[in-house]
């Protein structure tokens, strides 16, 4: 896997490609994708020899967050791939290029409420049937906090308008100590 | 009153034959079920049963205590009737295969001329227990099991035949006491060590035991045929199966391993027994061993084996034993 | 339309379900399966979760990150002490806290304990499943050597919580580097009776080879990892392949089959146990003194803002925790990925036209630990 | 040893029973499976008049064959073709069908009756063997070997056109 | 055909060799402990349920009811509560109850205790048939230890 | 008088298998019915060929060998005839005779 052959089909695919500090926060890469290139960049992740580690949702203001992980069996090379639901709390399903997200998608729906439009069975896994609209991961109101909140905070607060996540790796630890010990 | 002189001999015959049968079908269920629980417990490195009595020798006892105190469940959409039936279809032709079992030279119940046609025709009737059991039950494990168990048992019949058949060429009669007599120099294991190894691996299988449980395989069919069978009626299973071992490790004995002959005890033609017993006994020692031993094989697997490797050899055997009673 | 409808009822004529599970003797656990079978084929199959859900991952959003540890342990009852190290790690990588070194040493000595415990446990519930009852006694005397050692150091048997955020809870002493060795010794002693009564046998053999062939590329569509990926000729370790911990100090082997059936995965493990014994005697060898617990660990552990991803080799695969932290001390978002969810997501696929025996010991050879699957 | 004669005589009372009470159930059961018992019970009816006759081996060939193979070989074509719900046996509709069907066959075994109470079968005076399987065997073997040819043949036939029948299915199943 | 009788025969060693591990196994000597008639020895590591440690020297306990255990705990299964005394510092102890239905045995009450009052006890023969069977009052239980 | 030890007795009892035989087969409306009733008839024929041979033939191993050969041919019937009724039923889903209406396969 030629990672720089890689990296230049994710910024056609995507709105931006972060590198991220593998010591501080366990992965390589944060890629952010539109809604609508999801697939696209799932079949490329296959071509590409990538596997399915995680899909998951992530509650926050705006849309509900879907997180789409990915590594690689030969190279060292760990991606999250970022993407929101649209009003509906749709985005479309990408079990058919990765089978495994089929169940991952499922739980998803079960736990956010986020449907996967174009999945094959998307019945409850984990809850119950009758269970289907409990979406136990919705946060409340009082605990849901704004994308931008969740996001790697720079060392000097430089907020931007857009949920555009500027995660820097310069996030270091002895900030974060001082941060604690306050 | 004269008359019922001239009968007694024979009627008591006949109480003693049917005393004797029962106490060995249950003193063997007792025995074995004990000396199987013993033997699994130090293979797997543990004592076994040590509660009830010294080193627990009344656990089956106790066992059977309470399977008899249990209720009998029928399930809702059973058949009420074959449900019930099945046990005991299982159970009651057990009896008459011990009757023309020759335990020693004086003692066997009747000495047919037929004696191992009533051994194989009531050992199948077993077969259609089975059946009828795992059908009426109304489960689908149930219902595999049996399938398992009529597939299995039909095709393993033709080898254990066919290789009982060479010694029957060789002696000339169904009756298994002259059978023993005719090995009166050298046992039929010596002859015919092959016949007696494919005899040995079908009765492993008609007797529906590891490692060719697959009717009862309780990690694939929970408990195969039995599953929905409780209390008494499960024991009759479980009674007919230990009785199959023995029926058909006597006959084991009796066609390959000598029958009651051995070094001569005092009351030679009572004490044979006890030559008899250890050695159906070493058989199903044998039985257990191999049990606690193995995996199960696969059910394909299973029919290939006997297809492909027992029945031509056993036919091979046959042809060689003709051929060599032919020119002998 | 009708026709198609027709057609599809007339070949599903013969077929019938079978409710495999909930409480099913080879589902370890309250899996249920439902199969479609065509004599003894099944021709589909579709796994039902959530029999034992326990809400983690929401318990998770409740209480500061640090006490979420027991959790992890009783996610995977078997590997609790990888899940423990995944967990620690997490945190103590989104916190900056820098571990001592011999705390590294005790968490891989204890990790690989572990990791044998858990194989040495599927070996035997595996070999249950296949029918032989004898290797799963066998087994468990092995195992139970592990445990004791264990329980002296972290005080319990099975649902450790040993590992604390910066350290672990309790120093070694020489009495577990004498038992260590001492197992050690006993369980290469052990390996060639394995061989004679397990491995090579020839029934256990025709049960294994050629069945639930797997490709690296169904892998990665399905993210299937650990041992069976291994299996399929992918050394892909979590340990190698993003060492964490101290694991780059060590030499040892990744065992690889190419086949991809459940023997493979079979003879993967039980050379993963040899692997981990290599690697325990290697530590105990090096193991350094120093304190157990890092110097500055504060009282209440905040996390900066930001996701954090940490990956360890579990038992059975690839174990992820992904955290989103908004800042406080408790996480906004815990996501664990385990690794018998991603690999029974691939049974419907996998065990499609298989025997009824096939489904078994297939399902068998994925090492199933329902509540990691059910969380 | 008169009291024999009485013994053997109600065991053959019991098993005419035995063999009419099978045949009963066997035709007039609900469910086929019941059928197939009836068919059992009358086949071990059979056997007990065969050791009455006085050829143990054919009471003991008969259990084996028929109880051990066709009966079986009914029940798993009970099982095989049949789905749940068509399990029970279906009669022939008709209010008075089978009582008639029944007055037809009582006087058929009426007129049975009385042919055979005028016929008088000739007895042979002297028998050339016994009824020891040596002496079956030998004829089987020497004397009528045809019959043992033909039976074989036809075994052989049988099941190869039940393979081949089963089998057929099945591929074109699977095509 | 060649592969016929080598499958067949190192089938047949593989079986044999099988065979010899178990009868070796049945007479080697019994691995298990009859439990309730044998008792394992427990090691002093072992991490029961937590009680109060009584002090040798006071032969009392030494919490001083800080509370940071109760705090502490994720699970919320300890539940103590003082009083203000005369000539004691600090509050009294009047209860300490364990919810152990509750506990996941993290160890975080015992490792956060400011005075080592808490401790592992050694039981582990824990059977019951209600609840509240384990709910234990650890202030009783440390006062009627010897 | 001992009927057991009388010939008409066998005769009419493989009369009446005989006619409950007949009976099943009109009554039965299943092909596995029609070969259950089929096997009392050869039964009873079976029956006849023994009484026959242990009460007038002269050669008591004739009808012993007839009776085994109508074994052989129940067995091979039965073989036969289930398989044929499960390739019927595969083919027609069904197996009642009435709606059987070409022999085709």
């Amino acid at each position: 896997m030629d990672i720089n052959k890689v990296k230049k089909q994710w910024q056609e695919l995507s709105t931006a490609v972060e590198d991220i500090d593998y010591a501080v926060s366990g992965y390589d890469y944060s890629v952010c994708l539109e809604r609508d290139k999801v697939r696209d960049f799932a079949a490329m992740m296959l071509d590409e020899g990538f596997y399915l580690v995680d899909l998951m949702a992530v509650h926050v203001t705006p849309a509900i967050e879907v997180v789409y992980q990915f590594a690689h069996f030969e190279t060292r090379c760990r991606v999250m791939a970022r993407a929101f639901v649209d009003d509906q709390v749709e985005i479309s399903t990408i079990s058919d290029i990765y089978q495994g997200a089929n169940w991952h998608e499922r739980e998803t729906r079960d736990f956010h409420g986020v449907v996967f439009v174009g999945h094959p069975y998307l019945e409850p896994l984990i809850l119950a049937e009758e269970d289907v609209d409990l979406k136990p991961l919705l946060k409340e109101e009082a605990k849901l906090q704004d994308v931008d909140a969740v996001r790697r905070q720079p060392p000097e607060p430089a907020p931007e308008p857009k949920a555009k996540p500027e995660p820097k790796p310069e996030a270091k630890p002895e900030a974060v100590k001082s941060q604690e010990q306050s | 009153m004269e008359i019922f002189y001239s009968i007694l001999p024979e009627l008591i015959r006949i109480v003693v034959c049917a005393v004797c049968g029962a106490v060995i079908v249950f003193g063997n269920a007792l025995v074995m079920g004990y000396a199987e629980r013993k033997l699994a417990g130090h293979i797997m490195l543990r004592p076994g049963p040590m509660e009830v009595g010294p080193h627990g020798i009344y656990q089956l006892v106790v066992d059977g205590l309470k399977l008899m105190g249990k209720q009998l469940v029928v399930p809702a959409k059973a058949d009420p009737l074959l449900f019930r039936f099945a046990p005991l279809l299982a159970f009651a032709p057990v009896f008459v295969p011990l009757l023309v079992i020759p335990f020693s030279s004086k003692l066997q119940g009747f000495d047919l001329d037929i004696g191992l046609l009533v051994i194989l025709a009531l050992a199948s009737i077993n077969l259609l227990a089975v059946l009828i059991g795992g059908w009426s039950s109304n489960n689908k494990y149930s219902l595999f099991g049996a399938f398992r168990a009529v597939s299995q048992n039909v095709a393993y019949e033709i080898p254990m035949l066919l290789s009982l058949l060479s010694i029957i060429f060789m002696t000339n009669t169904f009756s298994l006491k002259a059978v023993v007599a005719a090995q009166s120099p050298v046992w039929f294991i010596v002859i015919q060590p092959l016949a007696f190894l494919i005899y040995l691996v079908s009765i492993v299988a008609e007797t529906n035991r590891a490692p060719f449980d697959l009717p009862e395989a309780e990690s694939e069919l929970t408990a195969g045929f039995h599953t929905e069978y409780s209390g008494m009626s499960f024991s009759l299973f479980v009674l007919g199966e230990y009785a199959n071992m023995f029926i058909v490790s006597s006959v084991a004995t009796v066609f390959f391993l000598g029958g009651s002959s051995g070094i001569p005890l005092p009351y030679f033609e009572y004490s044979g027994i006890i030559w008899f017993m250890l050695k159906v006994y070493t058989l199903m020692f044998f039985l257990v061993w191999i049990r606690w031993t193995y995996p199960r094989t696969r059910f394909d697997q299973l029919m290939n084996f006997c297809w492909k490797y027992l029945i031509p050899f056993a036919l091979v055997n046959l042809l060689i034993t003709v051929v060599m009673v032919k020119l002998l | 339309m009708s026709m198609d409808i027709e057609v599809l009822e007339d070949s599903r004529h013969h077929r019938y379900v079978l409710n495999m599970g909930p409480q099913h003797p080879s589902t370890h656990g309250v899996l249920r399966v439902l199969l479609e079978l065509e004599g003894e084929y099944a021709m589909e199959l579709l796994p039902v979760l959530g029999y034992g859900h326990r809400c983690h991952e929401k318990i998770a959003e409740f209480k500061p990150a640090k006490s979420f540890m027991p959790n992890t342990a009783r996610m995977d009852y078997l590997g609790a002490l990888i899940y423990n190290q995944g967990f620690a790690q997490l945190l103590e990588k989104a916190a900056g806290i820098e571990v001592p070194e011999r705390v590294e040493y005790i968490r891989v000595m204890a990790s690989e304990l572990n990791r044998i415990q858990s194989h040495l446990l599927w070996y035997g519930a595996y070999l249950l499943d296949l029918g032989a009852f004898t290797p799963i006694m066998y087994a468990f005397d092995d195992r139970e050597h592990i445990l004791d050692i264990l329980e002296d150091v972290t005080g319990s048997r099975l649902t450790y919580c040993y590992f604390r955020v910066g350290g672990v809870s309790k120093d070694i002493d020489d009495k577990f580097v004498t038992s260590t060795r001492a197992f050690i010794d006993r369980l290469r002693s052990r390996f060639p009776m394995y061989e004679d009564l397990v491995n090579g046998n020839v029934i256990l053999q025709k049960r294994l080879i050629d069945v639930g062939e797997l490709t690296p590329h169904i892998c990665a569509r399905y993210g299937i990892t650990g041992p069976m990926l291994r299996g399929t000729g992918v050394a892909y370790d979590l340990r190698r392949a993003e060492p964490y911990s101290i694991y780059s100090e060590f030499d040892f082997e990744i065992p690889t089959e190419t086949k991809g059936d459940c023997m493979a995965s079979f003879l993967v493990r039980f050379r993963e146990m040899e692997q981990s014994l290599r690697i325990i005697e290697q530590a105990l060898d090096r193991l350094p003194e120093g304190p157990i617990m890092a110097a500055k660990v504060p009282k209440k552990l905040k996390i900066p803002a930001g996701d954090y991803n940490s990956s360890v080799e579990a038992p059975r695969g690839e174990l992820s925790y992904y955290l989103v932290s908004d800042g406080s001390d408790v996480p906004y978002r815990l996501k664990v990925r385990t690794p018998s969810y991603s690999n029974l997501s691939v049974v419907p696929e996998m065990c499609q036209g298989m025997l009824l025996s096939d489904v078994v010991s297939a399902m068998g050879s994925l090492d199933l630990v329902i509540p990691e699957i059910d969380r | 040893m008169i009291v024999y004669k009485y013994i053997a005589e109600v065991l053959f009372y019991a098993l005419v029973i035995l063999t009419f009470a099978g045949g009963i159930m066997a035709v007039r059961s609900k469910l086929l499976m019941h059928a197939v018992l009836g068919l059992a019970a009358t086949l071990f009816g059979v056997a007990g008049l065969y050791f009455h006759l006085g050829s143990p081996f054919l009471a003991m060939m008969q259990i084996l064959i028929y109880v051990g193979a066709v009966c079986i070989i009914i029940v798993l074509g009970v099982m095989l073709g049949n789905t749940p719900d068509q399990l029970a046996a279906k009669h022939l509709t008709g209010r008075n069908l089978p009582l008639a069907l029944l007055a037809c066959s009582t006087g058929f075994i009426a007129l049975f009756v009385a042919t055979i109470a005028r016929t008088e079968f000739t007895v042979a005076t002297e028998k050339v063997g016994d009824m020891s399987i040596e002496f079956v065997g030998e004829s089987l073997l020497l004397q009528y070997c045809m019959a043992f040819e033909l039976v074989s043949v036809l075994l052989l036939t049988a099941i190869l056109g039940a393979i081949i029948l089963a089998r057929g299915g099945r591929e074109e199943k699977s095509s | 055909m060649k592969s016929y009788f080598s499958e067949l025969f190192t089938g047949a060693w593989s079986l044999i060799l099988g065979l010899k591990v178990t009868i070796k196994a049945l007479f080697s000597p019994i691995v298990t402990y009859q439990y309730p008639r044998e008792k394992l020895v427990v090691t002093p590591n072992y991490r029961g349920h937590i009680d109060l440690v009584k002090d040798a020297e006071t032969g009392a306990h030494k919490c001083i009811t800080c509370g940071s255990c109760m705090r502490e705990c994720p699970s919320d299964c300890i539940f103590l509560d003082g009083e203000k005394r005369e000539g004691v510092k600090g509050k009294a102890l009047t209860i300490f109850t364990l919810n152990f239905t509750k506990c996941s045995l993290c160890g975080a009450c015992v490792e956060v205790c400011p005075t080592d009052a808490l401790d592992y006890s050694n039981e582990y023969e824990l059977a019951g048939f209600t609840r509240e069977e384990f709910h234990y009052d650890l202030l009783k239980r440390v006062e009627e230890r010897e | 008088m001992m009927i057991s030890g009388n010939l008409n007795t066998y005769l009419i009892i493989s009369a009446v298998l005989l006619v409950i035989g007949l009976y099943g087969m009109m009554q039965h409306r299943s092909l596995i019915g029609m070969l259950i009733s089929s096997e009392f008839i050869l039964n009873g024929a079976a029956l006849n060929f023994m009484a026959f041979n242990s009460f007038v033939a002269p050669n008591p191993a004739v009808g012993q060998i007839f009776v085994l050969f109508i074994m052989g041919i129940a067995a091979a019937e039965a073989a036969i005839v289930v398989s044929i009724i499960i390739a019927v039923y595969r083919k027609y889903r069904n197996e009642d005779p009435e709606e059987l209406q070409d022999m085709k396969m």
